[in-house]
């Protein structure tokens, strides 16, 4: 297909719908609610289920009731929303039905403000509701990476019977950019076999998150863990930029990293070794990856002096870098909070006293010059 | 349903086969017990059984699921009719209903009863008012009698600190999208038979999609009340009746006629 | 007056008598034993046949334990017996 | 080479539909473009603006700090964005409303009376487009050509019979900008 | 006063009462209901206010409005009606008002079922709600402890106007133990010159959690982040037990700490170089404690051999543990799930296979023996 | 109040001294400020503004704390009444109100508003009733009309999707906590005047402790239905009126009094 | 039938122009120039003194711009000249 | 010195009240304790149960896989513990309503017939002191006296009448066990 100008919210929903969404409920609020307006319209041109919930409680719930009967349902919000939809989610995990939520995350605490935000990192990642579990998170940096992650989303509820996270924030969803939509899927002509349809010709199915029996809980536990694991073993995702040289490494997510990128790209110019690591699954966190390129060394000694992460929250996602790395290489941070979009010119400062600071003088200079562009 | 089963003998009544086997964890003439069998016999007897989805609620009734032999599932406390509202909206063909207790219902669930009812969402609740919270061990309701003593109000229920009972049926029955709200009672037989008439004629009206169908069920909860069952169907007729007025608190046109034929069996 | 009997699932009574408050010739009587459950279950203690068979018991009972048969009338078994003749 | 546009106005000037236009042309053209608009009950207050990034790289930041172009519309953006904008940066101002002149001398200005030239051809609310004209004269980061061709695919349905208009104004825009300056 | 035999939900409550609390908003969930049962006796006895609210979300907004009106207020629950929390709790510290929060675990994901757990420990840590931002948390692992931690939680609450958790699991709810409750506090003839009384006389007061300027709002989360900052330096607690010469140092929190405990002294009196390191606030975590510990050098040599986490969840605080010291140490985990309590002898043995791993062998069997007991 | 200033004139109105001097950010012509007007009007005239606590909701009137010169808070979205009844349980001298939208009061809020007014809670709740979601863009609330077209149901609201307008002065006088239950308007002078009146009644109902007072408002939102505001309050008499009847839907007998002597000034 | 005058916070005023749908006399009217918000403000137009001072413009003003003087009746002016005689 | 013992019954059978005198009675001896319950629904199946730990050092966990002494008043109570108690424990088995014997030999077994004592001397109510005079017959962990103390000081207002009763329960239920036994 063509590329079009489109506007994050309404990407997310339009490639939602041609990967077989079939039932949408959500509630509005900025800075996502042209994803619901957007589902309001199509869905209900192809005659598929559009209702807007009277709260995200609701909505997440009505949710959880389209995903026992075995459809792929969807909902979307922002921070405050998806604080009320923590009690729903866990449900979820907790009768494993696959189930694909959008967090376009906006700054906090509480009503905070609308503008774009990182700060809902751990909430997603690591506490999405009461209980040991963690949905896949995945976070687009370009319009057209929220098309794509939102269509492998849905693959991957179904896959694992999962809650899949796409987490963008006002930046990604207010921004317009040039990109193509995936061809429209064809709805299944029929429900997984666990589903609840009636149980007409066969034994009734029921699905719950009750495990009265300490002993049923714990291995129920125990095989959400497993599967969590094969998870976190087949579903690690990001992307490197000239990491192989680095002596100082970049990591950021969604749109700090498209921001950081062009840092990056300007210093790689001038000959600056930089490189930069952008985690797009944020569960699975890439840390076995961050630890590799940490360790890396050329005859005997590492070539990464340190790291700099770059988010726009007070430093959540610092923690799982430092879990991953330990104290062992110096790790800084250049947070922005409350909606404050970080500038290119100042990761670039940061960075350059980064080099001053850590950088391995005689190497400064690369030999090969300016191959910042491709990845 | 009668069946002659010998050249003497016919058969009156035996256990409906929408029931398991399960024994119910329910304590000793606690009426949820009915409730679910009366449910269970209406689901028999309009050959229903194969096309339901119950969606249990947080309560007492928590195992529902384990009891009727139907496609189910349970929801998060008091979201049981948003649950349904998911299910109902991909499954527009099946017979959804939810189970619901008082405090699931009309404390922390009334946001989602009343919308389902506001949308004239096209499932059914079954609302079991027990004027109490029993799995939890017999906490105020909204539904609580002034002042009756709970666990949490200790000095018994005093309106100018807790407000008053909510009357469920006839709140619900105010919506322009309900097609079906009344309230019964499962203190003795003929309120049973009068309870079960009424499950049936709200499961054909979500078949023939009149709209949101609630039937309220006054029942017992011997043990937080501190009675014993018989005391306590006889407190659910002398104190709770007079609070919670049995009747029909709306029936739209479409249902009227049925309502009428309506035999006792 | 019609002639009828219960059949009572006693592991499944809990004991809560509702049946035999219900019982209008009150023909049912709590068991003497507990059942595995710890209940002590109801029977049908009918000596002089009063049992009418009029189900009121199985209509109140919360577990579905009672099972309610029913002598047909004299008429109702000619009409039997005729059936079976013209089978 | 990348260049950054703000347009700031009124709500009712035309604002964010003059910065699509500009990213639907770049992306025409090849370009890596974005797009962002300020949101949320800002908006109330009557002012609203659009950033637009057109470059040959793809784009970090959809906003920046100091827009290498400014083109304001009304008072208060004027005020703000006469500040923030860049060094040797190019600024467009609506002369029919903004009486004022820019105090920098680090600025390329160009005063093009919007509201006048768009009511002269037809309806004032054509304003933006007189502006774009202005803009591109000074900054031609998109032939006039591209543009006339955008505007005539995205133009709303509903006001395609205004195309002509449009194009005019747009054109006296360019036209004035050449011979006004300070 | 004497020692009575209290179970830990009314000792909480009581505890609550007679540290000033003024008003209790809750609502019933196993296993914390008797606390929610003695407010509604005591508080009402001494004319305070109680009130039993019709959800865990409006409970918590009633906290929040008790709180804005500057009185000590507090509700309980447990997991999934913390997890209906979360947004109220994001206002409240949005707003910087102080509240104290009793979350009694219990097994999760969703219903899961009432049996003690230790699964909310991200949630409450780190993830109480949406955006940027801790409550204190503290976890007791005896009823002596949980009075004497909730009285502390009132006073924290004040001293930085923010959110308290106390947070104990089924067990310790539960269980009775001898335990002494402080005198009655009486309370404050005034309230806070922010609290919102009425604008008589004074400049009216007012609180919200809305910035909508992204400057404004990043001011303010630079504010909130100083002043955790300083609680972090200020509100670190944590028991250490045996830790100077242990080869093998055991940690845990709340009841799996305690039933650690037992096996870490039974392992002592053998003569085993075991210690036990338990956090009591598990945000502050006691990070650089545990990195000492580490670090500790007899002759330049580690003392320390390895750690050993043991929680009732799938290994929450162990990531905590790992970001703490790193790769370095060897870091083993046994944790429970589902409502399971571990058991003294399953955590000796594990133990006793970690020594046999790890320990330092001329150094198994300490000089002077069984001085277990006192810490 | 009107006071002579000079020998020839008298000032017959002016702007009250419990609004802020702060411009405020609503749409021109935006009925709101027409309620904060007479909202500060009534606080002057019985001065309580000293008394007063404001619980502001999330809608566009979410900065009615910049506004009204009273102490005040901002709740969560449809959680003001909760919020308003932590305040006043500990201070209930307080005249304590909420300021809340349709969408912020009849949808995600419902719980909170029925369960405020089922305790009888002695609060008051200003209800403005514009038939959508202002702030989010307009989109459908649940008092949107039927047919309405609005950003989330772009063919116009259909009650067989998406159910019935929700009648909440209807609905909230039907329980036994709520001592005043109303609807007014704002589209013009005449009803601007009574629907202050009904603003003063209830706030000294409050006052005076008979319970949970609710004055529905039927606003304009020029913006988000496309009209300009002189269009707008028109549509607000000739379409939202014969949706919403204006009327007294619950009086409780200590006020009828009082709202007969009730003169319009 | 009473004279009047309104005084028009101009800055505050966002043109929305009910007052002057109010107004019975029809003596308001929007400005040429715009506000520094950029909004058209009314003013009052009324060289024939048709203002009856009625307060009806800004009983409906949402932004409370609006302040209203009636000149007093010439009964009431000769009381306040009493008043002031007595003082 | 720690033992740990599980009392197991119907609800009614006073078993979670037994279990707390015996917790008051060890802390009135300074010792350590801990009472724990079962809780939640599974009561309303009918079945109770606690665990009582005495200790001279700080208990670690209130709850064991294996007590050292379990006293049944059920049969499924009997089912269930006289599998999990530890070898050489103590099973007190109350023989009014268990009619089955231990196929255990590593236990030490009394059998009580607590509800005909308790009957006997005035209400069946009672049985549960009798089991617990049995167990303290055979596992002195505390004096006859302290209990007697504690349930004195413990026995609820409304049941104080009974306490003599109740005394005689117990010392009937201690003297039975130094006879019986299998
Ligand atoms: C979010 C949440 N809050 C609280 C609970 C605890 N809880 C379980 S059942 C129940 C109330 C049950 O009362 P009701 O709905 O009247 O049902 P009943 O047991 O009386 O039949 C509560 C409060 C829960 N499980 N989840
Ligand atoms: C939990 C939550 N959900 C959604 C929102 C977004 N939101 C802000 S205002 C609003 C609705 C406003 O509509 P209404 O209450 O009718 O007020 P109005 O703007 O129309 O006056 C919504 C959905 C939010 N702030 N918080
Ligand atoms: S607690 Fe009450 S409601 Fe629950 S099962 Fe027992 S009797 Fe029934
Ligand atoms: S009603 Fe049923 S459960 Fe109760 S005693 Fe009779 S048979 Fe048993
Ligand atoms: S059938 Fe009728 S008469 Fe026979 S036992 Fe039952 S209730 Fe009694
Ligand atoms: S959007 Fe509507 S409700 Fe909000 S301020 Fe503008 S006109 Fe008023
Ligand atoms: S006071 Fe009356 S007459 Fe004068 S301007 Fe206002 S509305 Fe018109
Ligand atoms: S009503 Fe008020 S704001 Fe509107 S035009 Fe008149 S004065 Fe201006
Ligand atoms: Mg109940
Ligand atoms: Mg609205």
């Amino acid at each position: 297909m063509p590329k079009e100008l489109l506007k994050g919210n309404v990407a997310i929903a339009e490639a939602a719908v041609r990967a077989g969404c079939e039932a949408y409920f959500g509630y509005p609020i900025t800075p996502q609610t042209e994803l619901l307006e957007h589902m309001s319209k199509r869905m209900l041109e192809l005659d598929r289920v559009f209702l807007q919930a009277e709260s995200e409680v609701a909505a997440i719930n009505m949710v959880y009731g389209a995903a026992v009967a075995g459809v792929r349902v969807m909902t979307s919000s922002s921070s405050p929303g998806v604080s009320l939809m923590q009690e729903g989610l866990s449900y979820i995990a907790g009768s494993e039905v696959p189930a694909v939520i959008v967090d376009v995350m906006r700054g906090g605490p509480g009503l905070g403000n609308i503008q774009p935000s990182q700060a809902d990192y751990n909430q997603v990642t690591k506490a999405a509701g009461h209980g040991d579990f963690h949905p896949i998170v995945l976070a687009p940096s370009t319009v057209q990476e929220a098309i794509d992650l939102t269509v492998l989303a849905f693959d991957l509820a179904d896959k694992y019977c999962t809650l899949v996270y796409v987490v963008a924030d006002g930046a990604i969803g207010q921004m317009m950019e040039p990109a193509e939509l995936p061809p429209m899927k064809s709805l299944p002509e029929q429900r997984p076999d666990w589903a609840l349809t009636g149980a007409k010709g066969r034994q009734r199915n029921f699905n719950t998150s009750i495990r009265m029996g300490a002993d049923d809980l714990e291995s129920f536990n125990q095989i959400l863990q497993e599967k969590l694991a094969v998870i976190q073993s087949n579903e690690v995702r990001f992307e490197k930029l000239n990491t192989e040289d680095a002596q100082i490494v970049v990591i950021a997510f969604g749109t700090a990293a498209r921001i950081a990128q062009s840092a990056v790209r300007r210093l790689r110019d001038e000959g600056l070794p930089i490189g930069l690591f952008r985690p797009i699954s944020l569960w699975p966190f890439p840390e076995g990856q961050i630890a590799q390129i940490v360790g890396h060394k050329v005859n005997g000694k590492p070539v990464v002096q340190a790291l700099f992460v770059v988010e726009m929250n007070a430093g959540q996602m610092l923690h799982d870098v430092r879990a991953a790395v330990g104290p062992g290489v110096p790790t800084e941070f250049l947070g922005r909070m409350g909606g404050t979009i970080p500038m290119p010119n100042e990761i670039e400062e940061q960075i350059r006293t980064l080099v001053a600071l850590y950088g391995n003088p005689e190497k400064h200079l690369l030999q090969e010059n300016g191959n910042g562009h491709h990845n | 349903m009668a069946t002659i089963i010998n050249g003497r003998e016919k058969l009156v009544y035996q256990r409906p086969e929408a029931l398991t086997d399960d024994y119910t964890h329910y304590c000793p003439g606690c009426t949820h017990g009915t409730a679910h069998r009366i449910t269970a016999e209406v689901l028999d007897e309009l050959s229903l059984r194969e096309d339901a989805i119950l969606v249990a609620a947080v309560g007492c009734s928590v195992f529902s699921y384990n009891y009727l032999d139907v496609d189910a599932c349970e929801a998060a406390h008091g979201r049981a009719p948003a649950m349904a509202t998911g299910i109902k909206r991909v499954n527009p063909d099946n017979l959804v209903f939810t189970y619901q207790g008082d405090g699931d219902l009309a404390s922390i669930g009334i946001a989602e009863i009343i919308h389902a009812a506001g949308r004239g969402e096209n499932i059914t609740a079954i609302f079991i008012n027990n004027a109490i919270y029993g799995m939890t061990g017999g906490q105020m309701a909204p539904t609580t009698l002034l002042g009756q003593k709970t666990t949490s109000s200790p000095f018994g229920r005093e309106a100018n600190l807790t407000g008053y009972p909510m009357h469920m049926a006839e709140l619900l029955a105010g919506l322009p999208g309900t097609a079906y709200s009344v309230r019964r009672s499962l203190h003795d037989a003929r309120h049973v038979i009068q309870a079960k008439k009424a499950i049936q004629i709200a499961f054909e009206a979500q078949m023939s999609g009149l709209g949101f169908t609630l039937v309220e069920l006054l029942s017992s909860c011997p043990t937080n009340w501190g009675m014993t069952p018989v005391e306590a169907v006889e407190w659910v007729k002398s104190d709770m009746i007079p609070t919670y007025p049995l009747g029909d608190y709306k029936i739209v046109d479409e249902l009227k006629a049925k309502t009428k034929r309506g035999k006792k069996r | 007056m019609a002639q009828g009997r219960i059949v009572v699932d006693v592991e499944r009574c809990k004991g809560c008598e509702l049946c035999r408050e219900a019982c209008p010739p009150d023909v049912i009587e709590l068991a003497d034993n507990l059942n595995i459950k710890g209940y002590r279950p109801v029977i049908l203690l009918d000596p002089k046949h009063n049992c009418t068979g009029c189900a009121l018991c199985a209509v109140v009972c919360p577990d579905g334990c009672i099972t309610v048969y029913r002598d047909l009338p004299v008429k109702g078994r000619r009409e039997l017996s005729h059936a079976q003749r013209v089978a | 080479m990348e260049t950054s546009i703000v347009i700031a106005g009124f709500g009712g000037q035309g604002v964010l539909f003059a910065g699509q236009l500009l990213a639907y042309a770049g992306m025409d053209t090849g370009r890596h473009v974005t797009w962002i608009p300020s949101y949320g009950p800002e908006m109330r207050g009557g002012t609203a603006n659009c950033t637009v990034i057109i470059s040959d790289d793809p784009i970090g930041a959809p906003l920046v700090a100091n827009p290498d172009v400014a083109i304001v519309l009304n008072q208060p953006s004027f005020d703000k964005y006469k500040e923030l904008i860049k060094a040797d940066g190019l600024l467009v101002v609506n002369s029919s409303i903004i009486t004022e002149e820019a105090d920098r001398d680090d600025l390329e200005t160009v005063y093009v009376a919007a509201n006048a030239i768009a009511e002269e051809l037809g309806s004032g609310k054509m304003l933006n487009m007189a502006a774009i004209g202005a803009m591109l004269q000074r900054r031609p980061v998109l032939e006039m050509a591209t543009i006339e061709q955008a505007l005539a695919d995205h133009l709303p349905p509903r006001k395609s019979h205004l195309l002509e208009a449009n194009l005019q104004v747009l054109k006296r825009g360019y036209a004035v900008a050449d011979s006004v300056t300070h």
